[in-house]
Parts: structure tokens; sequence; C-alpha cells
């Protein structure tokens, strides 16, 4: 994108916590949580070829770091620190559980990974339920800390009044989500247009030719995982103080389960494998979509019966992979650059 | 100074290497030749790390290659070319020649994403530049692999395995799937980096027109043995060779 | 013991309709290297024909009706999506069949809607005592189709041109193609085939005795249960397949009694794991699943 | 192209301190009430897994409201119902909370647990009154639930009273508890623990999660551990799997079930055989059942012109609706229709009484059930709502000594 473009885009996107209703805030939070696991999971599985279904498991891992590493609860395990210490720690922990399956991911390739990362699915749905100390059980699971920068706390707290605005907690949220998702983007950016970027695409295209020019493919595999977990951890982060409650799933087809691993697998999809502002793209339509459509439900009054918001989005999804594999293998980033070229 | 020390290799019950010895001194281009079979690629897959010989030592130096992990060559200074160019083909030439630079760069990514790294890659961006001016594609330093010619790719390839500052270069029959015109081009490209760069080359080639040409040395196997070793000269009138050669043919 | 006995019959019988739904993960990926993640809706629509045709036509006609449906959506699918990307490699073409499991799924699960339908009619929920233990109905059934249908694969797999084919375009298509075999029908017909088995597959799982459930969104996440069945045997093996199917389910009822039920499930996963690790392409199998 | 979008840059910085906003106005405290309507709000799961049951509490909601207004309304002011649909969905329900809670005085309906677990902070933060349709003693932390019935816990300690009662169970002896991880089946595992350390039993408890459907395997282990009788807190297909592997492997034994255990779709399933050992424990009585209150709401439901099959939400959701009447009436009488009046109205509301659908309610007790009183029902297909009683309201002893979790707090 131009460099120029940004400007605007970031002008609309600090404005729109003036304008939105929180719930509309909600629902670009959501995506913005969506942005950030793609953005990861494209670098592991467009960028450097390793598909995964995993990711939700690295979203709870994020997410129980971070209600740990804060909490303050007497009967769960707490450590009680300060809250951002808390997020780059429940970042790191989740880039070292992404380590520890490089001894999986360095032998087994292709679909084959693809199919034994599914099992970090269960294992963590077993986990979230068995170490209920840490994520305070399905039955009531735990609260978050609230998030806090420099004494400023991301909740209803205190009096804050922009433009005649008073910035509550889903309104500061808003900020601290643009904030994760720039830095998360930049970053990303960063590391495809340089060194590790190649290496990342040479063991994707050919592991005998990376290894000549000197890239250790099994470490490079391992740091991939390392980054796209941490990635994930972050998004884990979001979720539980979008949510305001970390609870481990009671089945497979929970915030960390399945469903969600392939919502984030076809985001990235569609929006064009290893395609970074396409993930975004992705996630606005993978995540976006479902929300928008419910909130716009009570006034279209198109949803009746069966045919709900939720499945209507699944529909849609489910078909733009299709399409994408069929017809636009670049997703929507290449569909964005044809049209960059058109225009100019 | 390459040194291959008895290496056998051995597939279950097949015999692919025998014992195979020989030397590529520094500075002179070597020829590995012989008929389809004979053993030339397991004997450059042995070279390059990707196959573990049964017995036998692969020396650079005094370093023994074989006590290393394979991506630990390229820092040795060994390039290597692909005979089926193994680029990335969505990525641009420039990204595809940088690769070659990995060894000589650091940075993963932290340093990386937060560009501390910038200044590093545009010195090595100009480098590669440099390399690919050298093998005559400079023009096409910005545009994307899958748009370019076959023969275009080939250089690609050569030019990363330049692109790590080798002092050894492996060239996998960089002549096949070229036609008379470009293999002829690619001789004279060959023959001009060992010349201005002074770097070694071993060259696996099936194509004898273009290796008793060029090389200084050439080593024959067959059936996963070497039966002569020698100049071209010699070689081109060892009775084994034109043997082997003419069995193969017919 | 008599405990441990009656774990590795339900082990078994369960085993044995895990065996039918790898084997037709293995029989296209053999054929083609793609693995299908859209099996588990192949399940759920053939069961669902089942269902709707089963009160006007009778159980049985029913049934060959869901068999050869789900074979003819499976059908439909190759040709009409996956045939028509032939520059896609088999990496893009199972994201592909991701998206094609969404849609099928969700539209039959909405069609469903609350209702628990069963449709083993004919074998489910009569079971037979025999010395102190239970053998249940459905799973002697599955046991016998399994290997009437399995034995009949193999004689097929090494006695007719067709197995011939897909043998051969499985270990060298360039050649296979060359010695005249042609690829799109050899392809087709390993989708039909994988379809059949989901469809017989289907009869057995939406009951009381194997699931407990009728047809719902649990059949499609039981056929995704015999993918570590698939893998575990290795995914071009088919006698992996019923090795692996065993082993899933004999794993699975095992570690319900001795280690615990909630972590049966991760067990599965795990033995699978492992398996990999150890044998990156399975316990039989032999396709190196990268190309260098 | 650059100066266009110099254009834009320059639009997207003036908008924000041109446009005045329209957000942001002051917060009151009478949200949802006006001189003539007072507006209730209901967060239905109308298209997820607990469809039927969710639907049917809402008509027996809609059926009261229906009433209230026939009758004059409450307080002067009709009741105006807001619903919304969020599919069981956690994250859809996140989404729609804000949008729907300025315009509501309270919530008649909260459908869910992982909805109510996500939202638990902000009803709390907006001291918003709400019925969950839950039963889990845990969700009484939160101040601003009011749980119409007895919990999960306590029906499971009443249960297994009557069946020692009975003699299909004594001190000493083996159970097997199935319990779906989650607040509920945690829950009634708490009142089953209870139960069982009081009365030396040996209890074995497994844990499944809500997608398992075949208990076959863990019924084979019971079954090994001599118990003498089952205890449920499952889904009905898991009852049916629990009752039909019960039967099959010729274990034989009484099971004791929560109330969301059965379902009567179970009587048309081919477990229906074997239900015959199974015990209901419910503080809500069947659509069925036979108390006029019941056979009257009967009656409005066919007259509404319904299209659902009718089921035991119908009765439940108009009994939370009469509770709410109750509470709206004592709030007028205390001229505060605010939400902290709502609040207080309702733990002074000691005997709500719901004409027998529901036993007589006490809120007084934060972080105590409202009731301990329970039914103790047999599957019959031969009755319309597919239950029979065996038992007619009752509270066991254990019951009245046990200590809920956050009673007293």
């Amino acid at each position: 994108m131009s460099k120029l473009l940004w400007i605007p885009v970031a002008v609309v996107l600090l404005a729109l916590p003036l304008y939105l209703d929180a719930s509309w805030l909600k629902a670009g939070q959501y995506m913005m949580i969506g942005a950030v696991g793609a953005i990861g999971l494209t670098l592991l599985s467009g960028q450097a070829g390793q598909l995964s279904l995993a990711h939700g498991f690295f979203l709870l891992v994020g997410a129980t770091s971070y209600s740990v590493l804060s909490g303050t609860d007497d009967d769960l395990v707490g450590l009680g620190l300060n809250p951002l210490l808390a997020l780059i720690g429940a970042v790191a922990i989740s880039a070292l559980a992404g380590v520890a399956f490089a001894p999986v991911a360095g032998r087994v390739r292709g679909i084959y990974l693809g199919v034994a990362s599914l099992a970090l699915v269960f294992l963590g749905l077993y986990l979230g339920q068995a170490a209920g100390s840490l994520t305070g059980g399905t039955s009531t699971g735990r609260a978050p800390a609230t998030f806090e920068l420099f004494g400023f706390s991301f909740s209803n707290e205190g009096t804050l009044i922009v433009a005649g605005v008073p910035l509550r907690g889903t309104e500061r949220l808003w900020y601290l989500f643009l904030i994760l998702l720039a830095l998360s983007y930049w970053l990303a950016k960063g590391a495809v247009g340089t060194r590790i970027g190649r290496s990342w695409r040479a063991v994707r295209d050919n592991e005998a030719a990376a290894t000549a020019m000197g890239v250790d493919v099994r470490r490079t595999k391992a740091g991939v995982f390392a980054v796209s977990s941490a990635y994930a951890g972050l998004a884990g982060v979001m979720i539980v103080l979008w949510f305001d409650i970390l609870k481990p799933d009671e089945n497979e087809f929970g915030t960390y389960g399945i469903n969600t691993s392939i919502a984030f697998l076809a985001m990235a999809i569609i929006g064009g494998l290893g395609s970074i502002p396409g993930a975004v793209a992705g996630a606005v339509v993978v995540y976006g979509l479902p929300q928008l459509l419910t909130l716009y439900s009570t006034d279209l009054g198109w949803f009746t019966g069966s045919v709900t918001p939720v499945l209507v989005s699944s529909f849609v999804y489910g078909a733009a992979i299709v399409l994408v594999v069929l017809f636009e293998p670049g997703g929507l980033a290449a569909i964005g650059r044809r049209i960059k070229e058109l225009r100019s | 100074m390459l040194v291959l020390d008895r290496v056998t290799l051995r597939f279950g019950g097949l015999v692919a290497l025998d014992e195979v010895s020989f030397t590529v001194t520094p500075g002179s281009l070597h020829a590995l030749i012989g008929p389809n079979g004979a053993g030339k690629s397991s004997c450059f897959n042995v070279i390059s790390g990707l196959y573990r010989p049964t017995s036998g030592a692969v020396r650079l130096g005094e370093q023994n290659l074989l006590e290393l992990r394979p991506h630990r060559l390229a820092g040795l200074g060994i390039g290597r070319a692909f005979q089926n160019t193994a680029l990335s083909t969505h990525s641009t030439v420039l990204d595809n020649v940088l690769l070659g630079r990995h060894t000589l760069t650091r940075g993963g990514f932290i340093a990386c994403s937060l560009r501390w790294t910038r200044r590093e890659e545009k010195r090595h961006a100009a480098r590669a530049r440099e390399i690919c001016d050298f093998l005559g594609i400079g023009a096409a330093v910005d545009q994307p692999l899958g748009s370019l010619p076959y023969g275009v790719t080939k250089k690609v390839d050569i030019a990363r395995a330049l692109a790590v500052e080798p002092n050894l270069l492996l060239l996998d029959e960089p002549a096949a799937g070229l036609n008379t015109e470009e293999t002829a081009e690619l001789a004279a490209t060959i023959g001009q980096i060992r010349t201005d760069l002074g770097i070694a080359i071993l060259l696996v080639e099936h194509d004898m027109d273009l290796v008793m040409g060029i090389a200084d040395q050439v080593t024959v196997l067959d059936f996963g043995r070497v039966i002569a070793d020698g100049t071209p000269g010699d070689v081109q009138t060892d009775p084994d060779v034109i043997k082997a050669y003419l069995g193969a043919t017919t | 013991m008599t405990t441990f006995l009656q774990l590795m019959l339900n082990g078994l019988g369960k085993g044995a309709v895990f065996a039918l739904l790898a084997l037709g993960f293995v029989v296209i990926f053999k054929a083609t290297e793609v693995v299908n993640f859209a099996h588990g809706s192949l399940v759920l629509f053939g069961g669902y024909l089942v269902l709707v045709t089963k009160d006007t036509v009778g159980w049985a006609a029913a049934a060959v009706i869901g068999i050869v449906s789900a074979g003819l959506l499976a059908l439909a699918v190759e040709r009409l999506l996956l045939a028509r990307s032939r520059h896609a490699d088999p990496f893009s073409l199972a994201l592909l069949t991701i998206g094609v499991d969404v849609i099928i799924t969700e539209e039959v699960v909405r069609r469903l809607g609350v209702s628990l339908p069963f449709i083993g009619d004919a074998w489910d929920a009569k079971p037979l005592q025999f010395a102190g233990v239970t053998l249940f109905r459905t799973h002697l059934v599955a046991l016998g189709v399994a290997a009437v249908l399995i034995t009949a694969f193999f004689l097929a797999f090494r006695y007719t041109t067709w197995g011939i084919a897909l043998r051969a375009q499985a270990e060298n298509p360039e050649a296979a193609a060359l010695v005249g075999i042609r690829r799109s029908r050899v392809t087709a017909s390993a989708w039909l085939i994988a379809g059949l088995l989901a469809g017989v597959a289907v009869l057995f799982i939406a009951t009381q005795d194997f699931s407990g459930a009728g047809l719902s969104r649990g059949t499609h996440s039981i056929a995704l249960a015999a993918f570590p069945a698939a893998i575990i045997g290795g995914l071009d093996s088919t006698a992996g397949a019923i090795v692996g199917g065993l082993a899933v389910g004999l794993v699975d009822a095992l570690s319900t009694e001795y280690i615990s039920f909630a972590f049966a499930k991760s067990a599965v996963f795990l033995v699978m794991l492992v398996v990999l690790v150890v044998r990156p392409a399975g316990l039989f199998g032999t396709r190196e699943t990268t190309r260098v | 192209m650059r100066r266009l979008l110099f254009k834009a840059a320059a639009v997207a910085l003036v908008l924000p301190l041109a446009a005045c906003s329209t957000k942001g106005g002051a917060e009151t405290n009478s949200t949802g009430v006006t001189d003539k309507e007072i507006t209730l709000g209901v967060m239905a799961d109308l298209s997820g897994p607990f469809k039927s049951l969710s639907t049917a509490i809402t008509q027996g909601n809609e059926l009261w409201a229906k009433d209230v207004n026939a009758a004059g309304g409450v307080c002067g002011r009709q009741i105006k119902l807001e619903t919304v649909d969020h599919g069981y969905k956690a994250d859809t329900a996140k989404t729609l909370y804000p949008q729907i809670e300025p315009k509501v005085l309270g919530f008649v309906q909260l459908t869910g647990s992982p909805v109510m677990a996500a939202l638990g902070k902000n009803i709390e933060a907006d001291k918003v009154t709400t019925t969950p349709a839950s039963w889990s003693s845990e969700l009484l932390n939160n101040p601003y639930a009011m749980i119409v019935g007895t919990t999960y816990d306590i029906e499971m300690i009443d249960g297994l009273s009557y069946l020692q009662e009975k003699g299909m169970l004594a001190d000493g002896d083996s159970v097997g508890h199935i319990y779906v991880d989650g607040e509920y089946g945690a829950n009634g595992l708490r009142g089953s623990k209870y139960y069982a350390e009081q009365h030396k039993l040996q209890l074995h408890d497994v844990k499944i999660t809500s997608t398992d459907t075949d208990l076959t395997n863990v019924v084979t282990g019971l079954k090994g551990q001599g118990v003498k009788v089952i205890l449920l807190t499952t889904t009905p297909k898991q009852t049916g799997s629990a009752a039909a592997a019960n039967k099959a492997l010729g274990l034989n034994v009484p099971i004791l079930s929560n109330n969301p255990a059965f379902d009567p779709a179970l009587l048309k399933s081919p477990a229906a055989s074997a239900l015959d050992k199974l015990y209901i424990v419910a503080s809500t009585v069947p659509f069925s059942a036979d108390i006029p209150k019941a056979k009257e709401i009967a009656q409005k439901y066919a007259a509404a012109g319904y299209k659902e099959p009718p089921n035991a939400g119908t009765p439940y959701g108009y009994a939370v609706g009469e509770v709410w009447g109750t509470v709206l009436k004592k709030a007028c009488e205390n001229k505060d229709l605010t939400r902290d009046g709502i609040h207080k109205a309702m733990q002074q509301t000691t005997s709500a009484d719901t004409g027998d659908l529901v036993a007589a309610l006490n809120f007084g007790t934060p972080g105590a059930p409202a009731t301990r009183q329970v039914y103790v029902a047999q599957p019959d297909a031969s009755a319309p709502g597919g239950t029979k009683y065996v038992q007619p309201l009752f509270e066991a002893e254990a019951a009245k000594a046990y200590k809920a979790p956050h009673e007293g707090q």
C-alpha cells in the first residue's frame, strides 16, 4: 500500500470510537483479534509453508499465560505481575510452546504436519480442563486482570472525555487493540522483507536448496513456529481481554478449538497465503462477517429460523476458500494488487 | 581443496558408490562425468551432505565435511547450483539471489522485524546486483522469477550459488534442459567464473562436449567406481571410458 | 478381566468403522496425494439421505440410496471442483476440501435442526449377551461388513485392471500416464469409492450402539477421529488403514478405563504424534510427502 | 492519484473535529423504563444447540408479558420484551450485549452457560438483574443473578436422598457419577460429593465433554467398579447412551439425573426401552403437569399458535415472568424502578409465588439457592410431556444442611 494512504486509514481508525457504539467497537475489536492471529498463521503456513491446525491451541496458551501471570485470585495460581509484563510474558511463553512442537514440526511434513498439529487442539482441550488451577476450569473460568499501561486502566474506571465523548472500557480497548495490531503488522512486514523471511520462503519452496544456501531447516521451522505461536498467543491475550474471562472450552468446538483453527486458516487462505495485508482482509471477512451480520440482523430481519448470521458467514467463508483455490490462489491480496495495477 | 577419500555409499544391498576418491584443487575446473546411473548424483549428494556415505571421508582443507550438518557447508565457502534450479518461483530474482547471502548475514525475527538489519540488507542487495550484472542478468533483478525464460533462471541459480562467496562451486548438470546456443553461453559463463573470480568448480555433467572444452581435470564414474581421472585429453583416450560411454549409448 | 474383555470388544467394534473411514482417506491420498478434509461431510450427507428417504422407501432401500449418494457427491466434488484446478498442488486442493467440508456440513446440520435421528434401524440397540460380555449387534455387523468390503477392496486392488492402474498412478504418475492409464478416471474412481465407504460407515456411526447419538455435528467429529487412524497406518497404505482403525478403537476404549475418559480423545492423537515422530510416514506408509 | 490521497487524508483529519459526535449521552439510572413502558431483555439461543429449550422459554416469557399487559401492566406500565438471538455463541453474545443492554431494565432470560460466563462481569458492572437459564449455584457469586428454581447440586442431594429412602441405595455403596465438564456438570458433582461424604458412598466420578455421546466404555468401567446407582449430569443424548449401555451390559442399576439431562425426544430413540430405570430430579414442572397453572399455560400455548412442539421451557419461562412481576411490583411499591431498585426489590422478595410452577422462592439470602424443593419424575411415553411424577415437591434433610458455594458471602 502506498505510504500516503496509511494516513487517512489511521485517522479513520483512530476516530471511530468517537462515533461508533460499543457493539460496533466490540465487533471491530474481534476482527483485530482475528487479524493478529491470522498474520501469525500466514507467516507460518504462507511464508514458510508449514500447515498448522493448532492455532487455537496457541491462543489458549497465550490466554492462560496472561491470566496466570497477571492473576491475583486467591484460589488459583496467579503471579500478580504488571499486565504489560504479563502480556509480554504470555507472548514469550506461547513462542516457547511453539518451539516445543519443533521436534514434530521438524520431522513431519506437509499435510501430515497439518493433521499432526490437530493433536495439539485436543491436548489443549484436555489440559484446559485438567489444569483448573491455571485456567480456572470450565465451570467458572477465571477473570483476567484488567489491562493497564503505566497506571492507565483499560476499563470503565475514571473519566476520560475526548471531543465530548466519554472513553470507557470498550473505547479504550479499541485503542489498545489498534496499537497491538499495528505493531504486529509492522513487525511481520519487517520480517518478511528481510533475511528471516527469505529463509522461510526457502524452506517452503525447497528444503534442499535452503540447506545448500546455509539455512538450518530444522531451526528455521522451529523459529517460524515460535513466531506464529507468539502471534497466536497475543491474539489469545486479546481474546481474554475482549471476553473479560478466560474459560477453557467444554468441547473441541469452543473458543480455542478446531473451528477456531480452521477459521484462522480460512483467513490466511482467503487473504492469500503469505500476504500480511491479505491476512487482515481475511480476518475482516471471516471474523467480521458473522459479527456485523448479527448486529444488523435485528434491522435487516433477514435471518429467520435456521438461517443465522453465523451460518451465512460459514457459507461465505467456505465458498471463499473454494473460489480462492480454484480461481485466485493469491487470494484477496492478489485481487488487490490487480486493482492497483489497473488503476495506475 | 576438496578431497574425497574412498567414499562408499550403499542403499540396502545396492552399491551406489564404491571407494570413490578424487581431489579438486583450488582454482581448478573439475568435471565429474559418467553415463546415466553411474553414481554422479549420489556422489554430488554425498559432497553436499544430503547423503551420508557408508564409509570413507570427504574433506575440505582440514575440515571433515561428514561431521557437519549439511547447512554448514555454505558457511565454509561451498556454493551449489541445482539441476532443476530449485528456486522460489514467486519471489523476485533479487530475493532468490539474496538467499545466498544467508550465512554472510545475521539476524533472526526480532532483529529483522525491528529493521535493525536494514543497512546491512542494502549492502548485500548491492552485492547481489553486482553478481547478477556479472552473469548478465542485471536487467531482470527486480522481476519475479516465474516470468523469466529457463535459460535466465539457470543463471539466477548460479548467481545464488555465487552469492555465497564460495571458493568451491558445485554445479549439478547445469546444461540439462538447455539448447545448444544456451549451452555454449553457459560454458562461457562457467569459464568466466573460474578465470575472473578464481573459484574452484566441481561440475557434474552429462554433456561431454561442454566438459571437454572447459575442464582442467576430469573424473569418470561408472557403476559407482572411478574408472578414469586426469586431464580431458587423457580421459578422452582412455579405453575404459570409451567402453563405458559406448556401452551406455548403444 | 470381564471389563477388559468387554472394552476390547467395544474397541474392535468401533475400530472396524474407523478402518472403513480411514480407507476412504487412503484411497484418495494414494491416487492423488490429496488429503480429503471433506470426508466427514460425505459421511453426514450419506446419512442425511438415508434419513429423508427411509420413511418412504424403507430402511434397506434408503441405506442403498445413502451409500450411492455419498459416493456420487464425492465424485461430484472431484469432477466439478478438484479436477477443474489441475494446476493446483495437493496442498492447495486439501485446503479446498476444507472449504467444501464447511459448506456441506453446515447445510446438513442446519437441515437436521435439533432432532436426533438414528439410522441404524436394522441392527441398533439389540445387543447379544454371551458369557458375561455383551456383543453389540452394530459392532458385529460393522466388523462383518468391514471384513467383506476390505477383502473385496484388496482383491480388486491386486487383481483388477483398476487396481493395477491405481497402484501404478500412486507409484509413478508420469510412467502411468505413458502406458496409457487415464489419470482422471483413476482419480474419479478413487473419490467415488471413498464416498461409498463414507456412506457405509455412517450406517454404523449414527446409532445408539456406536455413537449414542443420531446424525448430527457429532457424526462429523467421529469422521475426524478417523484421521489419526489413517495417519497412524500411513496415508498411502491400505493395510495401514485397517491397523490404524483398530488401533484407534482400542486406544480409545482402553484409555477411557485405564487413564481417563477425558484423556481418551487426546490419547488417540498423542499416539498418532508419537507414531509420526518415530515414523513420519506412518507405520506402513512409504511415500515421502515432499518433493526436492 | 496523489492529489486524491491528499484530499482523502484532509477529509479524514477534519472529520473527527468538525462533526460533533452524537455518541455518549449521559448514563441515566432509569434505563429501560419510560412512563408507559418497562423493557426487559431476552438473550436467547434461537438457532444453536439449545434452540428448543430456549425458544420454549422465550414463548413462556411472551405469554406472561401478554397476560400482564392484558391485566393493565405493572406499575401502570406495559411490559415490552426485547429479544436477541446469540446462537449459543459467546462471541456473538459479547457483541450483542452492548447493543441491547442500554435498552433494558433487566434480563428475564439469558440462555447458555458460556454466554453467562462471558457476560458475568458486564452484568455486575451494569448492575442489571438477570435470570440465567442455567441452574448452577456457582452463578450465585454474581449478586445480580436471579435463579428461578433450585440448583444442580441440590437436585443431586435431594435425588440421592430419595433413592436411599426408597431402598435403592445404602450407606457405603459404590455410585458412579458421569458429568459434563463445565458449570453444569461441576455443580451437579458438587452435590453428589457432598452427599457421598455424608453417607460414606464410594463415588466414581467420570468427566466427559458435552460433545461426547457414546458412554458405553464409561459404563463398562462403572460396571467393573460394581456401582449400585449411576448419576448423570449430562446432555439428553448422553443420558440415552448411558441408559442404553446400563441395560445392554446387563448392569441394570437405577439412574438418577438432573433436570436438563432428560428430553422427551429420548422416548422415540433406540434407547427408549432402557429408560425405565431413570429418575429425573427437577424444581420446575413439565409442560403437561397436573396442576391448574400448568394447564392454563398449556391452553394459552395452544391458543397462541406456536408451531414448535412444547416442552418444559414454556411453564418455566412463564414462571420466570411471574417472579419478575413480583419483583417489579415490589420495586414499584418502593417507588424505585431503577436497576438498583430492582436489585433491592429482588432481595426483598422472600416468597415469590408462581402457582406451583416452581416451588416458592426466596431471594433474601445472597448466594443461596432460592428454593431447595424438587420433584422426582420418571419417563413415561404415555404421559403428554414424557414424564410422570413419582414424588411430589419435597426437600431432603441433607439439602437443608448443605451450604452452597457462595452462600453467606
